[in-house]
């Protein structure tokens, strides 16, 4: 198949998928459909990946493939598998439990895959307007899915999160018109004056000020699709209500997607008006991030916020990476993008098991884990410490880089934050989570044996995670060390 | 060595005849504590029922200890010596062994008052043993070591009148020592079987026949070291730095006049002085710390 | 010797593996994953030897593949390598001839899971701090210090019993992240300085620092191992941590892993960050001795207060890595700063490490003893035990061997080092004049004083613990370990007794880390100048007035002395022996008229109530009447006053302040859009106008 | 007709814009708001076909005509339906009170023209006042929203201020290209559908304004 193909069938591959589930009723079915789907989306990408390495970047139409694009659609393609197969197993139980209606069952599905089709053209779309219309589809999608369950918490974050990121995103648009502006005066108008590439090129003669404006303007907008502080306030929210393998996608890709429109944005803005000025915007940005996450995470009783308020927490450490900027910083954000996006998906699938088994998201309930479901337990704990940021885990390495990024060009002052909030958040999660595992469980426990399909999505997920703590192999860093270039010009 | 354990227990004869005299008593021979000796080899022993086999090796390892001791005092001749054995450090530490495993033993019979004892003893001695310290450094600083043949050697024989201040206020620090480190009023009462009061007595409670002879035998050498340790500490007068007959005869009879002297000074103290209440004592060990304290920093500055 | 470190790695991982056997027979898993962990720890001493004894000036290099694009790891053993590598390694080997007895006698019924993981965790922390003291390179030293704290964590909370060993895993994790934070700093400055990550790099890189940059990284180093090493008030976590990890883990803490910090700082400071030809800042040594002295008096004083076996324990290590580093920092003040070329610095280098393989020795050969203990009446409160010595004589034996050992008396391995460091607190003294002076000696009487407070702690330690009558059913029925068990403590006993029989045949171990580290003679040809059967201190070089001491000649005597005096002790006459009930004023002995702990410690209790502030609470239960008492319960603490007055503070003060910033947020959909319409607002003020 | 009265009409369209968006803010009942908003929609579109003549430009007049349909017509009959459909009352309940938000909208307005006011060299490329109108009434928009208790009014809001984009994009670009457009105005309406249906199943479930859920929070 040529680069061209994989292009155009990349996004049309969910798309179909979700359309043939509307058909289709039976869970199994749908489960089997939903694998395959997710499969096929995973050995496309990997092609794409392999054409890209070898033949370097590949454009059609709106859509291009670049190595910057190709990080981001690797851990869509990675998340969305083991997403399919947790679901098989997850969605046995929701259904038995009840939670799940069994006849609604293929609007979820097909929803699902929309999503993801519209996460696909997010990553892969070169027309900045492109870029924007999908960012808005998939907030359309995700916030359906957010209030799927449909009672009223449901409901309320599905409005909170619909209502929030249109408004970031209508922003965004506003950037995206501004910079078209600034650009055909000199590409010419029409659709090509949209395109980042055919931008980049003249990037330089650019007008520095509207493109300041517009660059604060996406910066804000896509900030707020992000979740980056204070713009947040909607993601522990819709996290937290949606179902878990939504949660998942939404924490472990989405917010990433929204932050390659950032990349996108900020690398125009450096060419245009200095690398100082989007460097200063995004250091900003991360480091409210952090710190904002931080008391949230120690006083939090509710698991799935936590985990989203270590979204936010992790996004503005990928903002401050992005701000340090050069090659280390640049690298180390793309690396924090996968392991955190890998991580967090684990964490979602382990926190959903203990919450099915104890019935309940209260932290203050649910205890001594390991007593119940030793497996997913370990895994709850190893995916944790990643988090919290202990080697022999992914996110240790890219928070290394992120730390060098900001010690070699001597911020202090940020690096000194970024160090304490790190450490505080490690006391609260490490203490949150050693109450749920340790200790005797509370009686709600359920007791019945764990199910093999979440096991394996999470096992697939802990192996990447120690893999990636324990070394990068050289195709990948040679994939990062081309996005960052792709990123610095 | 020899000679200092056959002459330890006539010190303390000594000094309780003294004290008799001086209460206008006419007290015993100062040759009872060895009669009480030979009596106590000869009894049979009567052992606790809980004490473990430890129990029976205790006196055995503090009489080495102490005896050990003796080893390191230079009683006849000064300058380093011909094989080096051990310092003053190794002396205070060996006399710190004794002090431990009496203690320990104190506590094997499982009694209240053995565990009184050592309890208080093991509270006097971590007070004691840094001043004692301290003194030694005093001196240890003038001469560069801590081996006490060579400290006597370098203060040499021209002593009284060559002393400077750090030297008074250090033996000042010793003379309030003396008494603490020897287990005698105002720190202890050797005398008294009154359970509430005793702290070396106690931990002798349980001990008896040969075993309590070793004990004994070693609080009577402990004794003499400790102020064979003073003496060749403030007063090397006649250790003779050559060897010789009379030299040797010479340096016997210094030492005993010195120990004498010192042995009168411990009986002055005891008749005219009341034991002091336990937890009054480290107030009394503080002003040792404050002379030895002071001495040092007189050394230095 | 490349050989030797591939096969140390091997075992370590095999040993690792051997958790895979868990699911067949946890039995089976452990007997294997110890006997590999034995292996590795035996290659480990063959290896440290094999350096130690080698050429002068040798370091043993070997690249190790690059897994990381950003550093190159390789491992590099010189002197000081080697020599901590034969500390963790000899500990090693005790603690797992003992491990695998232990774990079955301690908790027979403990599900094979448990004893996989604790398998799994017991070698990757040996193989961490193998690696660790083999590091060459920056990355492999923060990925093995990492990896160590990890793995000791999990041993920690792998015993769980009501989920306070989680709340000590805790403090213990979260002390060591933030102190391993301070390193990252340290380290990464170099690393960006160097641009590369291998030590002789980063060497190159900190001789081009300023003088306020290089004091900067040495006390953030010194945080940061301090934190490790549990330096007051760094310590609070050391206390917890330790007694609730199995037994030989916390002999494996305590003995070797707070080693591996004042490993690190000793590379930092005389290695990696001094001054090229110049002494050390003078700020660095005053600091670190008299942060030694501190954590010397108060870790003796609390250790003195505590009923739990292993928590005194615990708090000893905390006075023991005090007097260490009153060695260490007195090296530093003196190092290039005395004439004649520094024979004063190398004695107190000599005496650090000597006291740092003594302190392993003899404190982890108390933590099995204590576990021993621990594993056959489940107590690890003292009050309720006593008695012991007759139902577990060998451990007694050894642990009353331990206990002189480490209350510094001889004829053990705990006074040989104190006295080399009493010499070269004493020689610096006489060499310097003025406040300094007087600090070093006030120094030395600290140090005598924390020695007579260790020998009162061990008084009443091993008496109350195994003498006098049990105080409880638990120790009325306790039996005599199991062999292996005693066997890893005889092991550890035996090197007490050698390094104090005749530490001069040890001294020769010590020459290369010296020499490598000081630039100046090694430690052997100052210390045993007259052989190996005398120890002099040349505090004027070596001459009439060195002072000379020879442990291993009155060690004879005092074995001759020990004969004679059995003799007497005899007896003229054979007069009967009787056994009779111990004197308590006639009234008939119960196990209640034995002396406790508290009791031993109430006279120390009072005369240092000011720096304890003790908590004691009477209450009386009288029946109607004041006259008539029915009960006086009693019940006293002794509060560690860092832990109380900054910890828990702290702690609240965060808590309380996230709990007041959650509360205060609305859920309202408007404040959300405002906080967005805000922020663009701002930002376009503040960033949106081109300047 | 030349340019000139071209950047006239534009600029005299912007101030009625403004001006209608200050009727939003003040509007004190849901359905005059909703009919504000037609009307800036039915300016932008006036705009769009006032370029489509001076520059000839075919795709203009097509844009011109989706606005007209889509945001001047089939939006706010969403909207009037929705309306209708939950017969609450109709008047608009302000969060903050609606002087304090005149305030806040007046320094939104200066600030806007504070901001294009820096850039100099970029108002010829920019027609007149587009630019700080349209930052203004996107800004504005928000404004509606967070002042504003009713999930009603925020959908409102919410186009107003997509209205202020679209003014933007054709005054100041002639548009967006096409596709982009079109895109752009579907997605707008399947944004529109999902609140719509949000507002709906919130208030036939818990019987409550959606906007006033605030159980989520912390």
């Amino acid at each position: 198949m040529t680069p061209e193909t994989l292009l155009w069938l990349l996004p049309v591959v969910p798309a179909v998928t979700a359309l043939a589930m509307l058909a289709v009723r039976d869970r199994r079915i749908l489960s089997a459909i939903d694998v395959t789907g997710s499969a096929t989306l995973a050995t496309l990408a990997l092609l794409l990946a392999r054409a890209v390495a070898t033949t370097g970047p590949h454009a059609l139409g709106v859509f291009r493939a670049d190595d910057l694009g190709l990080v981001f659609l690797l851990l869509l393609a990675t998340l969305t598998l083991a997403v399919s197969i947790y679901t098989v197993g997850w969605l046995r139980e929701a259904v038995a439990s009840g939670e799940m209606q069994a006849d609604s069952l293929r609007y979820y599905f097909a929803l699902v895959h929309g999503f993801v089709a519209t996460m696909v053209v997010t990553i892969l779309a070169d027309n900045l307007g492109v870029l924007w219309i999908a960012m808005e589809g998939t907030t359309i999608t995700s916030a359906v899915l957010v209030g799927f369950h449909g009672h009223r918490y449901g409901l309320e974050a599905a409005w909170k999160y619909i209502i929030v990121t249109t408004i970031g995103i209508s922003f965004g648009l506003f950037g995206t018109v501004l910079i078209y502006a600034a650009a055909s005066t000199h590409v010419g108008a029409g659709a090509s004056a949209m395109s980042w590439a055919a931008v980049m090129a003249v990037a330089p003669q650019l007008d520095p000020g509207i493109v300041q404006i517009g660059f604060v303007f996406a910066m804000v907008g896509y900030g707020t699709k992000a979740g980056l502080a204070p713009m947040h306030l909607w993601l522990p929210d819709a996290h937290s209500q949606a179902p878990t393998p939504v949660s998942a996608l939404l924490s472990g890709v989405l917010i990433k997607c929204a932050l390659l429109g950032i990349i996108r944005f900020q690398t125009i803005a450096a060419a245009a008006c200095g690398v100082g000025l989007p460097a200063q915007v995004l250091m900003v940005f991360g480091l409210i991030s952090i710190v904002v996450a931080t008391p949230f995470i120690l006083a939090q009783h509710d698991l799935k916020r936590l985990l989203g308020y270590h979204s936010v927490e992790h996004i503005g450490i990928v903002a401050l990476a992005l701000g340090f900027g050069g090659p280390i910083g640049t690298y180390g954000a793309l690396l924090h993008v996968i392991n955190h996006g890998i991580t967090k998906a684990l964490v979602f699938f382990a926190a959903g098991t203990a919450i099915a088994r104890y019935g309940t998201r209260d932290m203050r309930v649910i205890r001594g884990m390991f007593a119940v479901a030793p497996i997913g337990a370990t895994l709850l704990m190893l995916a944790a410490l990643s988090l919290a940021g202990t080697p022999p885990f992914s996110i240790f390495i890219s928070e290394l880089t992120v730390l060098r990024a900001g010690i070699g060009p001597g911020h202090w002052l940020a690096v000194a934050i970024f160090l304490t909030m790190v450490v505080v958040i490690f006391a609260g999660i490490l203490h949150h989570v050693g109450a749920m595992t340790f200790g005797r469980p509370s009686t709600v426990a359920s007791r019945a044996p764990e199910a093999w399909s979440p096991l394996l999505a999470m096992a697939l997920l802990a192996a990447i995670m120690i893999l990636l703590g324990l070394t990068i192999p050289p195709t990948f860093d040679t994939l990062l060390r081309r996005a960052t270039e792709v990123v610095l010009g | 060595m020899a000679f200092l354990v056959l002459l330890g227990p006539l010190v303390t004869g000594a000094i309780q005849k003294l004290k008799a005299r001086l209460q206008s008593r006419t007290g015993a021979s100062v040759l009872q504590p060895y009669r009480d000796l030979t009596k106590l080899l000869r009894k049979g022993t009567v052992e606790a029922d809980t004490a473990s086999g430890l129990f029976r090796m205790i006196p055995v390892l503090v009489l080495a200890a102490t005896v050990a001791a003796t080893a390191l005092v230079p009683v006849v001749r000064a300058g380093s010596p011909t094989f080096p054995l051990g310092d003053a450090l190794l002396l205070l530490g060996l006399l710190a062994l004794a002090r431990f495993l009496m203690a320990v033993g104190a506590l094997d019979a499982g009694g209240a008052f053995g565990g009184m004892g050592a309890s208080r003893e093991m509270t006097i001695a971590p007070l004691v043993e840094p001043v004692l310290m301290m003194v030694v450094f005093s001196a240890a600083l003038a001469a560069g070591t801590t081996e006490l043949g060579t400290l006597a050697a370098h203060r040499g024989s021209s002593w009284l009148f060559a002393w400077d201040a750090a030297d008074f206020l250090g033996f000042a620090a010793m003379i309030v020592l003396l008494p603490a480190e020897t287990g005698r009023i105002p720190v202890d009462n050797p005398d008294t079987h009154l359970e509430l009061t005793m702290l070396h007595e106690g931990m002798l409670l349980e001990h008896s026949g040969p075993g309590l002879a070793c004990m004994v035998l070693a609080s009577h050498t402990r004794q003499i070291v400790t102020l064979g340790l003073v003496s060749s500490l403030f007063f090397p007068v006649g250790l003779a730095v050559g060897a010789g007959a009379t030299a040797l005869l010479f340096g016997v009879t210094a030492f005993v006049v010195k120990v004498a002297l010192l042995a009168t000074y411990l009986a002055l103290v005891e008749s005219s002085y009341a034991k002091l209440r336990l937890f009054r004592v480290p107030q009394y060990l503080g002003v040792g710390f404050v002379c030895a304290l002071t001495a040092l920093a007189l050394r230095i500055l | 010797m490349t050989v030797g470190l591939g096969m140390m790695a091997g075992c370590y991982g095999v040993g690792a593996l051997g958790a895979l056997l868990a699911p067949l027979s946890g039995r089976l898993a452990l007997r294997v994953g110890h006997l590999a962990g034995l292996g590795g720890a035996v290659a480990g001493i063959g290896v440290a030897l094999s350096v130690l004894g080698g050429a002068p000036g040798m370091v043993l290099r070997q690249p190790l593949p690059d897994l990381f694009p950003f550093a190159r790891m390789s491992l590099a053993v010189d002197g000081l390598s080697a020599f901590f590598l034969l500390v963790v390694s000899l500990v090693a080997v005790a603690a797992t001839i003992y491990g695998p007895a232990y774990l079955q006698a301690h908790a027979p019924d403990a599900g094979a899971t448990r004893a996989g993981v604790q398998v799994v965790s017991l070698n990757l922390f040996l193989g961490g701090m193998a690696l660790l003291c083999c590091a060459g390179d920056a990355l492999t030293f923060l990925l093995a210090w990492e990896g160590m704290t990890l793995a000791s964590y999990v041993l920690v909370v792998s015993e769980d019993e009501d989920g306070t060993n989680a709340q000590a895993g805790l403090l213990y994790m979260v002390m060591a992240h933030g102190g391993t934070a301070l390193l990252f700093v340290a380290f990464l400055t170099l690393t960006e300085r160097a641009g590369a990550f291998d030590f002789d790099a980063l060497r190159a890189a900190a001789a081009g620092l300023d003088p306020a940059g290089r004091n900067t990284l040495f006390f953030l180093v010194l945080l940061g191992f301090g934190t490790k090493a549990g330096v007051v008030p760094l310590h609070v976590w050391l206390p917890r941590a330790h007694p609730a990890a199995p037994s030989h883990v916390s002999a494996l803490m305590s003995g070797v892993m707070l080693k591996v910090a004042i490993y690190g700082l000793l590379r930092f400071a005389f290695d990696l960050l001094a001054p090229v030809a110049a002494p050390l800042p003078v700020g660095w040594g005053w600091t670190v001795l008299v942060a030694g002295t501190v954590s010397a008096v108060l870790g003796v004083l609390y250790a003195l207060q505590q009923h739990d076996l292993k928590r005194l324990l615990a708090f000893h290590s905390v006075e023991n890595i005090g007097i260490i580093l009153m060695g260490a920092g007195l090296a530093m003040i003196l190092w290039r700063r005395e004439a004649g070329g520094g024979v004063l610095a190398t004695v107190a280098l000599t005496a650090a490490l000597l006291h740092t393989v003594n302190h392993a020795a003899f404190k982890g050969l108390l933590f099995l003893a204590a576990g021993s203990v621990l594993c056959r009446t489940h107590v690890r409160n003292m009050e309720e035990l006593g008695g012991l010595a007759r139902r577990m004589p060998w451990t007694a034996g050894l642990f009353l061997l331990g206990a002189v050992a480490i209350s510094a008396l001889p004829p053990l391995n705990g006074f040989v080092s104190e006295w080399l460091t009493f010499q070269a607190l004493l020689g610096a003294a006489s060499r310097s004049h003025g406040p300094a002076g007087l600090g070093i000696v006030f120094a030395a009487a600290m140090l005598a004083l924390t020695g007579g407070l260790a020998a009162a702690c061990f008084v009443k330690a091993f008496g109350v613990t195994f003498l006098g009558r049990p105080r409880s059913a638990h120790a009325e029925h306790a039996r005599e370990a199991p062999v292996s068990m005693i066997l890893g403590m005889v092991w550890l006993g035996a090197l007490c007794v050698f390094l104090g029989v005749a530490p001069g045949y040890a001294m020769r171990f010590l020459d290369r880390p010296t020499a490598s580290l000081l630039h100046g003679p090694g430690a052997s040809a100052v210390v045993t100048a007259h052989g190996p059967l005398v120890l002099a201190t040349g505090l004027t070089g070596a001459g009439t007035e060195a002072t000379t001491i020879s442990m291993t000649a009155i060690s004879v005597l005092l074995v001759v002395l020990i004969a004679l005096a059995w003799l007497l002790r005899r007896g003229l006459g054979h007069a009967p022996r009787r056994c009779a009930p111990t004197w308590t004023c006639g009234m008939s002995p119960s196990a209640r008229f034995d002396y406790t702990a508290t009791a031993f410690a109430k006279p120390l209790r009072m005369v240092f109530a000011a720096l304890y502030r003790p908590r004691r609470s009477v209450i009386v239960e009288s029946a109607g009447t004041p006259y008539v008492v029915r009960r006086i319960r009693y019940a006293g603490e002794v509060v560690d006053l860092a832990e109380t007055q900054i910890y828990r503070r702290v702690e609240v003060g965060v808590t309380r302040l996230a709990q007041s910033i959650r509360r205060r947020s609305s859920g309202r959909i408007h404040v959300y859009i405002g906080f967005v319409l805000g922020t663009l607002f701002v930002a376009l003020l503040f960033f949106g106008v081109r300047r | 007709m030349s340019p000139s009265t071209t950047a006239a009409i534009i600029n005299d369209l912007g101030a009625l814009l403004l001006f209608t968006m200050l009727l939003i803010l003040a509007a004190g009942q849901v359905y005059r708001a909703i009919y504000a908003v037609a009307a800036q929609s039915l300016f932008i579109a006036i705009a769009g076909a006032v370029l489509a003549l001076a520059t000839h430009n075919a795709d203009l007049w097509l844009i011109a005509a989706i606005t007209l349909v889509v945001k001047a017509m089939v939006l706010p009959w969403v909207l009037h339906r929705v309306l209708q459909r939950l017969n609450v009352r109709r008047e608009v309940e302000p969060v903050v009170p609606i002087a304090v938000t005149l305030v806040l909208a007046v320094a939104v307005v200066v600030m806007a023209f504070h901001l294009s006011g820096s850039l100099g060299a970029v108002q010829q490329a920019i027609t007149g006042n587009a630019l700080p109108v349209g930052i203004a009434i996107t800004l504005l928009g928000v404004l509606v929203m967070a002042t504003r208790k009713k999930a009603l009014t925020q959908m409102v809001g919410l186009f107003a201020s997509e209205n202020g984009i679209f003014f933007v994009a054709i005054a100041a670009t002639q548009g967006m290209p096409l596709i982009i457009e079109i895109g752009v105005i579907l997605d707008v309406i399947l944004a529109a559908l999902v609140m719509a249906i949000l507002v709906l199943r919130v208030r036939s479930t818990v019987a409550a304004d959606v906007a006033d859920l605030s159980r989520l929070r912390g």
